[in-house]
């Protein structure tokens, strides 16, 4: 065991520092939140930044164009990075989760899309949850059958994060009704572009319409867009959800505590006993994901599948925010409740207060989470079901 | 003793439940919402269903103070507001209408038409940072013919709308209330965008108020705070039964894993503690409203209704809202609203954790 | 709606003050916790005292010995006695749960137990719980078979409170194992002397053997102790499941949030802003059950069955108890974990404290209720379940 | 950088599970536990084992301190410790053994019969109310030869075994530390019952300590109080994991309603509460005793260590008891004893509300 950072790694933090002190800017002078295209524009621009100076693609293989080097630096990046305004969000299906599952099943060809990505050149999005499957995604409804070399898809997503402005997305369709409902899942790469395909925005309390609804109507989709096998696609869709998990701290959560310290001091507020404990709360909080997040890149480093650090980082991540941002929110007090343009700090507490939802809902429930958490840790029988082996088409629906 | 409603308590509940469940649909309120926060056509009807004057003297229109009429029918009727999260600023303006008619009886005229609801009346409680209404940031100094206030308040609800004004102000050693007309010289309002998108506003004021329209009794802020804290209980009881219903009726319904979400315990418990958590509620507010009828010092009982008020409806709003999944933060899923109007109200006047700490206090010190 | 205490009711409760601080001890003045023994014979006693001095049996009717008052002067009574050393715990079985029971169910022969009860003479325990049924109690496996004008009962119970201790059970057994689980089973009344009947102390982690493993081998009941109908042992059971849900926080918590603050300023604390916020916190879960109380007296004199205002009763007085007992550990700090004589306050809030268990389980666990209050309060759907309708003897055992 | 532990970590760890599952059967520690809540045998086993020793010097038997052995180490055996609640003041005596080695570098003959088993050596720590180990209640004056101790002590861990007790006191402005003979005139030692019937005791002194015996370094007292917290938080760690371990299997093997308690959401949801907390409090113990070895201030990492130990281990073993229903506290049963653990040792050195105090100055000041 040694948790001391290596020279060499001291060095790389340093010089990543260096560099976005130069390029980026601090997160404590904020702007005004950008409206939606603009954050996105932005967000593809800032990977071309990063790629263009050689920052991109960290811990990619160098085959795929990337430098080749450990996640923990890749982390140690990002740990730095999340100190500033600029933000790779938009792009986390793209390089958080599109990636590692091109890189790990994708065929030479899929992965042309990889350097793409690395450039910022392509917004990808998830066309996984359904109306009728969300926890339960793997009852999905949207069909694709086989008409010559295409695929022809027809079915309704929901919760498409950044569909409006996608260039693709990665699709999960019914290609065999006749097996249980795990068995008879593809796992596709879709051309938003395509004609079948209508995007409807849906706005979020955040005023923002960060997710949307997607009709998919006779979309074609060629063969050699199928990822992995025919059938195959449950397994596939595992890599994408860990590779997603894993994502969602991956910055840390310091700047967070940071910026709450920050508050209270400004609000004069940094003695007052009760903010204290709040402090030191969030501090503890986020020290637990810091070092967590060691064990994590020690377990990845060392060719073990990281799932239970994931599954645990994304919870403690989840209950650090909205504990974090209702500790914001109280030291604000009554001007905590003004939103818009009208809010302090440019709101930007406020719209994380208003998120949290989205951090405790992505890459699974909290409640989902604890049940896979219960097999894996505990080695819990599972929940008895009715379904697992009964034909899909036979289900109920 | 007798906890149950009495006919006429049940009576202007059920009038102003068919009210706001008629006129304040998921529809309508987003149109309002969308378009300024204040939704005059309910106001209207507030006002010619009675319910405006309904704890206001019957020389001025309203009911007689005392047939009994108080605190404890208006949270009836804004625990229905929060159900159905009406933005219509109700708590407010009938505590501060209350406040006028006893400590300002010559107002009768403005009194007659606030029952009218031709002249909406705010009152101005809210403190940035600590949250302490009783040490206002708008000073009074004496000058020929009354007094001069200068200040500044944020978050004054309904302030746009407004013809009158309370404004407490530190006078010398004291705390005095002075009754403002909105469209005054030297009275500056700028709207506010909010949380829950009801209208606030925040109010600059640099002007002579004549003594005629000062209160200087120290008991009106007493009465202005308190009540309206006790109002916005009951407003977030309702805002927390409309959450539980909301996610009772989506957790039924809703299947995954071919069963209805209900049948997972982990949905179901938490539905049922949002139940719990509301029922709780509700045996406090009650409390606190007949307290600040009837009790001698409504404070202690107010504060405890309003730390359940806070913490507890925050739970209940956040927890329908995760029952949602994504439905939970789309606009265009009623429920997003009742955790906003949550949010907002369990920051306004005090937090759980001030109210506490005040609540400590009297009682650490007996 | 008036929730005045009326100037009868006031003028009640003074004199009830007045004679409690003339025939008891204030709580404040505890001496060390009495054993098991001590403490039954002590609450029998003091039965008796109140019995004698007309303070017994407050609401029940005066049929049955009572003064035919309200629920609510009986629960201002106990408001009363719960801020003195007295208490009438051991007799909760008897006075709590048996005597509602057979007021309601009893033949008038059973019913004269209730005179018995009245006046301190009997102690009950109750034989419901099995090694293989808490929760799922419908489960039991006890077996009840008839022999001429007797029922022979063999099977084990669990849980049994001062079993070591009563002369009467009320006792669960199964009659018919030929019909669906909540269906075969009677409700009986057991004489504890009965030479089958072995009773074995359990040691709980408070030292104490408050409860009992119960043995019974031929256990021999006269068909007249059958309480309702045979078969009709369930729907007897929910009156005293309710009975004890009610009783369970009858006497309010307002003695234990006094006894808090009284700790907080005997350690020098009332003034520290985290103890205030803990005070105010136990204040008011308190004034809920205060309130509730009324609110469930209410429904009483109405007419109505208190069910979920009992419910709520049950688990807010559960919360409250854990919390509560968990800041007053905070406030001895490491003198809190001295125990026996070495423990301040004659280890008052250590025994509290490690006596929770028993609150969050009793009358139900936390989580049985909330599944009750689900379906009673908002109507969501029963969990499926696989055994209601099969015979109890053909479910897997 | 490498979070795996290496293969001399492993196998400390290993042996010291062996050790610890064979010998502090919940049969043994049972009968210890009514006995005066010191088990001998084990002690000795460990000091045969070569484990009292393997964070000392091997000038007095122990393994090198060059070779890297410390905390971590220490924390690896606690933590085994912990999860069979074995009753042996192994975090205490290890802490007070390496400060001797430290400070009082004359004592390696003291130090060589503890490594043997022989000699206990115990540190007293505790503070009544706040629980600040910094401000000793015991005071030391000036004279002949030495310095005069007076005061007490409680809930001093093992006293009654041990031969020798490493006493803070506060000598004029500073703190000192003494090495104290238990057998000496004027010190007073009465045994204690305590919530998790380990051996404790109340010290009482009146007694002259020669100057050779007292250490005024103050980093000695430093060293005493956070190692000891660190060790403490892996007694904890491992009290945590051995009651998930134990509701596990129950939920796994006890049915309810014909099935498995682990079918039920409210239940399995619950043991995997307490596994993620116990995998999150892991994570803290072993970087709070990494910086212990090798940080320059271990102070807020051991403080966030500490609150996780407290505040989750209690919610850890609490909902471990509860899933055992009945059982849980039943004393035939083994997990009533990690609850007693858990308890106990939240509230030893300090809670978690005063361990977030001391974070919260700490982060807050910068």
């Amino acid at each position: 065991m040694d948790i001391t950072e290596s020279p060499e790694n001291v060095e790389f933090r340093a010089a990543a520092r260096t560099w976005l002190l130069a390029n980026a800017t601090p997160r404590t002078e904020s702007s005004v939140a950008l409206p939606l295209d603009e954050h996105v524009a932005a967000a593809m621009a800032w990977q071309k930044t990063l790629q263009a100076h050689g920052w991109a693609g960290i811990s990619w293989p160098e085959a795929f164009g990337g430098r080749g080097e450990s996640s923990l630096r890749a982390s140690i990046f990002n740990e730095e990075m999340s100190r500033f305004e600029q933000t790779l969000g938009p792009l986390t299906v793209a390089v958080g989760m599109v990636a590692p599952t091109l890189m790990a099943h994708g065929t030479p060809k899929q992965q042309q899309h990889l350097a793409a990505i690395l450039r910022g050149d392509e917004l990808w999005c998830q066309l996984f949850s359904e109306p009728g499957a969300g926890s339960d995604l793997a009852a999905l409804a949207t069909r694709a059958e086989l008409d010559g070399d295409e695929w022809v898809v027809n079915g309704q997503k929901v919760w498409t994060s950044l569909g409006q402005f996608a260039q693709y997305g990665i699709l999960l369709a019914r290609t065999d009704p006749t097996v249980p409902k795990h068995k008879g899942i593809t796992y596709f790469i879709v051309d938003m572009n395509d004609p079948g395909i209508e995007v409807r925005p849906l706005v979020q309390m955040t005023g923002h319409a960060h997710f949307n609804e997607t009709f998919l109507t006779d979309v074609r989709i060629p063969v050699e867009n199928v990822v992995g096998e025919v059938g195959n696609g449950w397994a596939i869709t595992r890599t994408t959800l860990t590779a997603e998990r894993s994502s969602i701290a991956g910055g840390g959560a310091g700047w967070s505590v940071e910026g709450l310290i920050e508050l209270a001091r400004e609000q004069g507020r940094a003695d007052d006993p009760l903010v204290r404990q709040a402090l030191a709360r969030a501090h503890s909080r986020s020290e637990v994901m810091r070092v967590l997040n060691l064990r994590l890149r020690t377990a990845i480093a060392n060719k073990r599948m990281p799932g239970r650090e994931a599954l645990i980082m994304k919870l403690a991540y989840a209950r650090h925010w909205v504990s974090t941002t209702d500790s914001a929110m109280s030291l604000l007090g009554a001007q905590g409740m003004l939103a818009g343009s009208d809010a302090p700090h440019d709101e930007s507490w406020h719209q994380a207060f208003l998120n949290q939802y989205a951090i405790r809902l992505g890459g699974g429930t909290d409640e989902v989470q604890q049940n896979i958490m219960g097999e894996l840790g505990l080695g819990l029988p599972r929940e008895p079901s009715t379904d697992r082996d009964i034909p899909w088409k036979d289900l109920p629906k | 003793m007798n906890f149950d409603l009495s006919d006429e308590q049940q009576v202007v509940k059920d009038l102003a439940t068919r009210i706001f469940d008629d006129l304040a649909t998921p529809e309508r309120v987003r149109d309002v919402c969308a378009d300024g926060g204040h939704d005059a056509d309910l106001w209207q009807a507030l006002a010619d269903a009675g319910l405006l004057g309904l704890c206001l003297p019957e020389t001025v229109g309203g009911v007689d103070l005392g047939s009994g009429m108080g605190m404890v029918e208006l949270c009836l009727i804004t625990e229905q507001q929060g159900r159905r999260v009406a933005p219509v600023p109700l708590a407010c303006a009938v505590v501060a209408a209350r406040c006028i008619a006893n400590f300002l009886p010559a107002e009768a005229e403005l009194l007659a038409r606030f029952v009218a609801g031709e002249s909406i009346i705010t009152a101005a409680l809210a403190e940035p940072g600590r949250n302490d209404p009783f040490t206002p940031g708008i000073t009074a100094t004496t000058v020929d013919g009354g007094l001069r206030l200068v200040g500044d308040k944020p978050a004054v609800a309904a302030l746009s709308q407004a013809t009158h004004v309370l404004v407490p102000a530190r006078h010398e050693d004291a705390n005095v209330v002075a009754l403002v007309e909105t469209s005054a010289e030297g009275v500056h309002i700028e709207a506010l965008v909010t949380t829950n998108h009801e209208s606030q506003g925040h109010l600059t004021i640099d002007t002579v108020i004549p003594a005629a329209r000062i209160i200087t009794d120290a008991a009106a802020l007493d009465q202005l705070v308190w009540h309206t804290l006790v109002a916005h209980c009951a407003i977030q009881l309702g805002v927390a039964e409309g959450a539980v219903a909301l996610a009772a009726e989506h957790v039924s319904t809703r299947e995954q894993f071919n069963r209805p979400l209900s049948a997972f315990q982990a949905v179901s418990q938490r539905a049922a503690d949002g139940y719990i958590m509301t029922e709780a509620l509700r045996t406090t507010v009650l409390n606190a409203s007949w307290q600040c009828d009837h009790g001698e010092d409504p404070r202690a009982d107010t504060l405890a209704a309003a730390y359940w008020a806070s913490e507890g409806t925050q739970q209940v709003v956040l927890g329908a809202q995760h029952l949602h999944g994504g439905l939970g933060a789309d606009t265009d899923h009623p429920v997003h609203r009742q955790f906003l109007w949550g949010m907002q109200y369990a920051s306004t006047l005090g937090n759980a954790s001030t109210h506490l700490e005040r609540l400590g206090r009297l009682i650490a010190h007996g």
